[in-house]
């Protein structure tokens, strides 16, 4: 299982804050592709960038089971 | 002493300056981010924060370490709020000390650009006729480009 | 509400920063002077400030002014100490309000400079081995020439 | 009467934080070199600035009876 967690826009488009993905050995692009589609989201994921627990990664990151994957709308702290 | 939080609570300043004060300390410089009404005219109702917590706190103990690399004598204390906050409510909380003011300046300058490029926290206007997520502070653009109020949440 | 002072009691840094929030403000940029024990090794058991009072109110509230020239949309408070210090007490607090960052980092650094160059404030230092007035902090040369100490009192 | 007042170091030097002098119509420089000579602190009076009335001012004001003149040695507050 990996774990994708959604913040800010993306949460409120997919009606839920987490998405559990029963999937081993996938990037995240492919992730994206294969599990995220329904939620009608493109447009936000193709502007967040991607934490791979908890660390700032890339798209051709290949996530294992037990990894959780964090999309990261432009932040707004401060 | 942990000297980076999220929290839901109300952000004490002087927990902030607590946290940094030490004898070879002659200079704290502090940045405090407040949730401002008025922004071109329009007015906020209430800000609300949305952090993702663990990664957030990795994040200032990292814009801690870069601001340690540059200015070596600096010592950093970062907090910020989640959740509803009301006008003038306290957001972040950034507190340097340095044995001479220089350098506290500058590093608590460098902490809350920081903040605004790397930290995972999100805030959302409310306004009196809807609400928004605000995104890419930095830049002054809203991540969602097609949206009218795009440029309402600049720099803060 | 007073927003200049000159105390012989400890300096509340939270009610520096409550005389300068408002709705219009989104960042509050403060710089606070504190005892510091060591300046290049040399041990600083407490410190002493004396003022010349009325005039240096006048002479805050002079810098708020300038300030408030420079950079329209701030609001500036600014309390000093007197008295004995210990270390790591306040001898200084300055709080800027602005709408955005940018101005209040800016007047708040300004705000120290000028102190450091107008107001008639003097700091005696007492020391393990001795004690002296320090003078001309901006030069970093004491305003007694031929005291082989001249170097320690400067930029805080 | 005008009213001189030391600080700091001149205080010290002199002893007193305060001076009475009786005179009228004088300039700050005339008032240091007929009045204050014998407190032996001239090195330090050449190196302070001077305020009339809590006003920043010049050694050629002249000084009337009520006037306070204030010796500023180099401030060190912040």
């Amino acid at each position: 299982m990996i774990k994708v967690l959604l913040f800010a826009e993306l949460q409120e488009r997919a009606g839920k804050s987490e998405v559990m993905v029963e999937a081993d050995s996938i990037s995240v692009q492919e992730l994206k592709e294969k599990y995220l589609l329904k939620y009608d989201m493109a447009d936000l994921l193709a502007q967040a960038m991607l934490a791979v627990n908890e660390e700032y990664s890339e798209e051709d990151t290949v996530l294992k089971s037990g990894d959780t994957v964090a999309f990261i709308p432009p932040v707004s702290g401060g | 002493m942990e000297r980076y939080w999220i929290t839901p609570q109300p952000i004490s300043i002087d927990e902030c300056i607590n946290k940094v004060v030490r004898p070879e300390a002659g200079a704290i410089s502090t940045f405090i981010g407040i949730a401002r009404e008025f922004t071109r005219g329009k007015r906020t109702l209430y800000l609300e924060y949305e952090a993702y917590i663990p990664m957030a706190v990795k994040q200032l103990e990292r814009i801690g370490d870069e601001i340690g690399t540059k200015w070596p004598d600096t010592l950093v204390s970062i907090a910020h709020r989640t959740g509803r906050l009301n006008i003038s409510e306290v957001a972040v909380a950034i507190a340097v000390s340095s044995p001479h003011r220089d350098q506290a300046f500058k590093a608590s300058r460098y902490a809350i650009e920081r903040i605004k490029e790397i930290v995972p926290i999100w805030k959302k206007e409310h306004w009196e006729d809807g609400t928004k997520w605000i995104g890419d502070q930095k830049e002054t653009i809203s991540y969602v480009e097609n949206n009218k109020s795009a440029k309402e949440g600049q720099s803060d």
